[in-house]
């Protein structure tokens, strides 16, 4: 390792030590992995979704595993931005100081998005948002903010209205055209994007002739869907001229290195935490050795290097 | 006294034995120092069992004993990932755990006298805490219940530093027969115990802390969910209880049987 | 195994002696398959994609593996119609009269799909046709007809209008409502659908920094997609009156059990036949034993049997 | 004399020997009986190396030799499945094997003076092919490459059988300095040869067949390509020919160099 690598990537104006980040909803607020982490070496801490009110989440069963991967239907249970400014950005200002902190917003409404960047706007410790539009969208009867144009441009340009942090989307692979979702949510002012959420997916029980989810339906995530988000990535950081954080079944270094290939600035470690808690830490030094024995000085050289 | 917690940490593990010892369960040594030393009864691990891509999730098992740098883990087969750790030979290091994990039994500060309530592998979480417990001068009487003879698991463990065993089986093959519920309302009519230990199926478990609660005796059960992080950041594991959901994987397993709210819907599909 | 399953079941007028058929394009025509499966016990072959004139396909490298799947761009390489019916048929003529043949059909315009069509309306060994609306549309830009209600209408309004024989349609799996898209398809005159053809997806050698597809992207089947396939087969059969032939990573009875129980009347194998030759026979074999387990009397009971 | 093909099935295997023999090269000895007796010089065998579902495709390796109820593979150690081949233990039966599969080397009915010419790897298809042809009389010469010492394979059983061998290394570790195109255009020009087969990296075998039909040698290669089916079903390893696209599994492996039209972006990315 006789070079030094340049680490830091750029989202917007936020920027990144490294390009390593926690997909939202499968690392808490960081306080879990803290046995397991040094959480100062993130790229950024993306939270789980965190909504206006509490959301209870769904029945149980909430998981279920399929062939290299997983399906969930968490349902998004959080305490509700109070409590989590109260508890989790507590816990984050304490003891991450230096890691940039991306609260994962969630909501059912327009309104809701709203308010919660409302409610964190005044908290210092907040450095950018990512908002989630996979949520179903209870005005427009359930389907998602993100499977429809014009949807998913509201939403963004009411966030959008509402801070003058960076702006991430993090977009839902459930559609037939990724490329103009990513491009209305550019329009829209967007500072970034977030690819992949979760494919829908159902396992079933042949045995009991039952689903293997209260809710039936979740979304897969892991090993299984990292072709369709390498594809999704590769399609958008095309056409887009914002930064993507890519993710998808990134399970080491190598994964990593090829979303960034594929066009990725940053990257978010997902469904490997729980496979490995210490994962992010792994796909990080994954990406550092690579850099070393290509000759790589700058990790964002990596960023849509794609050959042909 | 109530359990500490340590740190978990990732292991490396190396299978010390594993061997078939009652009709499709398994008791496999492995070779976990410092889970080991500081793995507290009722508490678990978190095994990756395949280093492949197929199995993403991790497993979670009970520890059954801890001596030296060995620990043991009483394993029932029933899907892929038991049926692989079956396979597992002597000398495999092709494992790594995460432990110790949850919050295990407690023992009150001023307990003389407990039962320990056992349905099939339920026995499995139940081990260390008995020999502590019988080390630590704890008069201890032991209910085990099992579909059948060939499934009873532990009994020499029990026998050993119990001062009663009772044994049912729903077919009768061993002991009386019936549910271990029977043995139970005996045993708590004709003692007093400063506390209820349970673990088995939630029926089961739900039936002793009814009749815990009817003498008047604190009961815990440990109670299984399914789990993919297993240390408290997914939220797959929720157990409702009187103060809102809670997570199987770090509030528990092990809970106080009062706080409890029994939903049928959350228990795993197998077992 | 005491009582005697009935395994018959019914794709609108054909009648197929057992829901097990081959998935188009993994199963050729039968003829490689024959050293290892006994393809008069197929509840139907279904070929390889048909078009009007030869079709070269795509460079190579043309697959490549991914996390319990793989992805392929053959690009539906084949000599056309006219040496289709010289070669395979004459060959399934000869060595499997008993068996349904479904001939998978491929086109880049409606046209096309129609030539195939008329041009094999005369062989009386056709049993029925299975349209493949996953190709790219080359009068509409390149976006497969597939992706789009009224295309997707169209050109099943234009193959029911070629022939009275039973009419299968079928599905890409990459797009935002596939109900809508079946109920598009169901309403334009198809007998039956079948879902899903594979997900769009990219695999990239981080070594090299280039795709593994010559073609950059491809369609991941296997296991992986099994989730996907379930949930969308779940939706479909709910809400069309039509059956539905369900795959998508089945690979032995226990998979394809699940289909059924989704909603699923028949059930196609595809990427198992390359783990293992015998992989129909398994399935079938296997679903016939879940069948005797379970006290089923006629596989049909199956179909949509799932739990709350 | 032609080879003829026998039908292919489904065999369950059991792992005879597997060892290291060079670097970053193992030797595996299967228990194949019904393959064993019917495979001809230039067949290939599609492993599967993994029950789980995580590596789905099977591994296609060429039969290096077949002896009563036994094939040996000669096998690069590249990515996980062959990693996971390295790593099977004598007595594992998790492997199966679809075969004996493809169109193998051709013997010329005349043949009395045959060229063989390996490339690293290479020598693998041609080790039952250059016994067989010694035990048929016909004389044979050898020419080996390798990148270097430690990667040269099959060394003992060419001096065996042949009555020549050329050995050169790229790196002079062993033998003559270079490519083997140097020994190769030397034994042209020396001796005559009815037949040449060749079997290496794909730019080697094109040099050598150009050598060969500079002399006027019938040429052989034996190709690799992708494949997922290996039976002739799915056209992923398709190889140009003069006579259009041709499958490798079926038409080939081993193809006349004169058909071949070479096209480097259909070889595989390894090897
Ligand atoms: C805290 C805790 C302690 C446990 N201790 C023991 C023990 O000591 N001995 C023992 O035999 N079993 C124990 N179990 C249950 C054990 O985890 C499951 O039997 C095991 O995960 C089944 O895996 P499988 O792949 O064989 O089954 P499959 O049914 O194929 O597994 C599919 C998925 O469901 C999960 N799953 C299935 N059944 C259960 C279950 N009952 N609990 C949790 N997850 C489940 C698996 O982990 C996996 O994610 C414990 C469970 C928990 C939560
Ligand atoms: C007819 C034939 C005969 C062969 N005989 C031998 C032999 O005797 N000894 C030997 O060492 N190798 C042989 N190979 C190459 C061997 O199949 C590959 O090295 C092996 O598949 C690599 O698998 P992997 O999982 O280790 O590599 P990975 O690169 O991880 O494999 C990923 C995918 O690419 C495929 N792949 C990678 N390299 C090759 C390749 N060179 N050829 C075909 N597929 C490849 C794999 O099968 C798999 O599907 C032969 C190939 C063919 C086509
Ligand atoms: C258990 C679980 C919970 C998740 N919760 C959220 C969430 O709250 N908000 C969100 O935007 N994405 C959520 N996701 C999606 C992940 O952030 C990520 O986009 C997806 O899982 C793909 O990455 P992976 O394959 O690495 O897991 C969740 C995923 C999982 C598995
Ligand atoms: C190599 C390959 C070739 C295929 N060719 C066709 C085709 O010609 N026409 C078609 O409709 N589907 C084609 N498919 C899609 C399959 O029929 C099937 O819909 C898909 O692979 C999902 O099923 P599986 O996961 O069981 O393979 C092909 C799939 C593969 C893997
Ligand atoms: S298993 Fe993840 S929170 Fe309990
Ligand atoms: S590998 Fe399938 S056709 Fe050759």
């Amino acid at each position: 390792m006789s070079i030094s690598v340049n680490m830091s990537v750029r989202l917007g104006s936020l920027e990144l030590s490294n390009p390593v980040v926690t997909a939202s909803g499968t690392f808490a607020s960081g306080r879990e992995f803290a046995d397991f982490v040094d959480v100062s070496r993130l790229g950024a801490i993306v939270t789980k979704g965190v909504s206006l009110n509490p959301w209870p989440g769904n029945a149980s069963p909430r998981i279920a595993e399929t062939a290299s991967g997983m399906l969930n239907s968490i349902g998004l249970q959080n305490p509700g931005v109070e409590a989590f400014v109260a508890k989790d950005l507590a816990w984050l200002v304490e003891n991450a100081a230096g890691t940039p902190v991306i609260v994962n917003v969630s909501g059912h409404s327009v309104d809701d998005y709203v308010g919660v960047i409302e409610r964190l706007e005044c908290e210092p410790s907040v450095a950018a948002y990512e908002v989630n539009i996979s949520c179903p969208n209870v005005d427009e009867g359930g389907m998602s903010f993100g499977t429809e144009c014009v949807q998913a441009a509201r939403v963004t340009a009411a966030c959008r209205a509402a801070t003058r942090r960076p702006l991430i989307v993090k977009l839902t692979p459930n559609v037939t055209d990724i490329v103009a979702i990513a491009s209305s949510v550019e329009a829209a002012g967007a500072d970034a994007l977030s690819l992949i959420n979760t494919l829908l997916g159902m396992a079933i029980d042949a045995e009991s002739r039952r689903p293997k989810l209260a809710r039936v339906v979740g979304g897969l995530s892991g090993p299984a869907i990292k072709p369709v988000a390498l594809r999704m990535v590769w399609e958008v950081a095309r056409a887009v001229e914002i930064p993507v954080v890519g993710m998808g079944g990134i399970m080491d270094g190598t994964d990593a290195v090829e979303f960034m290939l594929a066009g990725a600035t940053a990257v978010a470690v997902g469904t490997a935490n729980f496979v490995d808690p210490t994962a992010t830490m792994r796909v990080l030094d994954g990406v550092t050795e690579y850099c070393h024995r290509h000759g790589v000085e700058r990790v964002a050289d990596l960023v849509g290097a794609l050959g042909a | 006294m109530t359990v500490s917690r340590d740190k978990p940490a990732l292991e490396r593990v190396r299978v010390l034995a594993n061997d078939r010892i009652a009709q499709g369960v398994g008791l496999m040594a492995l070779h976990a120092p410092r889970c080991a030393a500081t793995i507290q009864p009722g508490q678990f691990v978190h095994l990756r069992v395949s280093r492949g891509a197929d199995i993403i999730l991790r497993r979670p098992f009970s520890v059954h004993r801890a001596t030296g740098e060995r620990i043991e883990i009483l394993y029932q087969i029933l899907g892929e990932g038991t049926l692989r750790i079956a396979e597992k030979p002597v000398g495999d290091t092709s494992m790594d755990l995460v432990g110790p994990l949850g919050h295990g039994w407690t023992v009150p500060n001023d307990a003389a006298h407990a039962l320990i309530v056992t349905g099939g592998l339920g026995a499995a979480p139940l081990g260390m805490l008995a020999e502590q417990l019988a080390a630590a001068g704890v008069a201890l009487s032991v209910a085990m219940g099992a579909p059948t003879a060939q499934r009873l698991v532990a009994r020499e463990l029990f026998e050993r530093v119990a001062r009663r065993v009772e044994v049912s089986t729903d077919d009768g093959s061993e002991g009386e027969q019936g549910f271990v519920t029977g043995p139970v309302v005996r045993l708590l009519a004709e003692e007093r115990f400063d506390v209820v230990y349970a673990c088995g199926p939630e029926p089961m478990q739900r039936a002793v802390a009814k009749l815990a609660c009817e003498v008047g005796a604190t009961c815990q059960v440990s109670l299984e969910r399914l789990m993919a992080c297993g240390i408290g950041a997914c939220l797959s594991c929720v157990v409702s209880t009187h103060d809102g959901l809670k997570r199987a994987c770090v509030d528990g397993p092990v809970f106080s049987a009062e706080e409890v709210v029994w939903d049928a819907s959350q228990t795993p599909p197998k077992h």
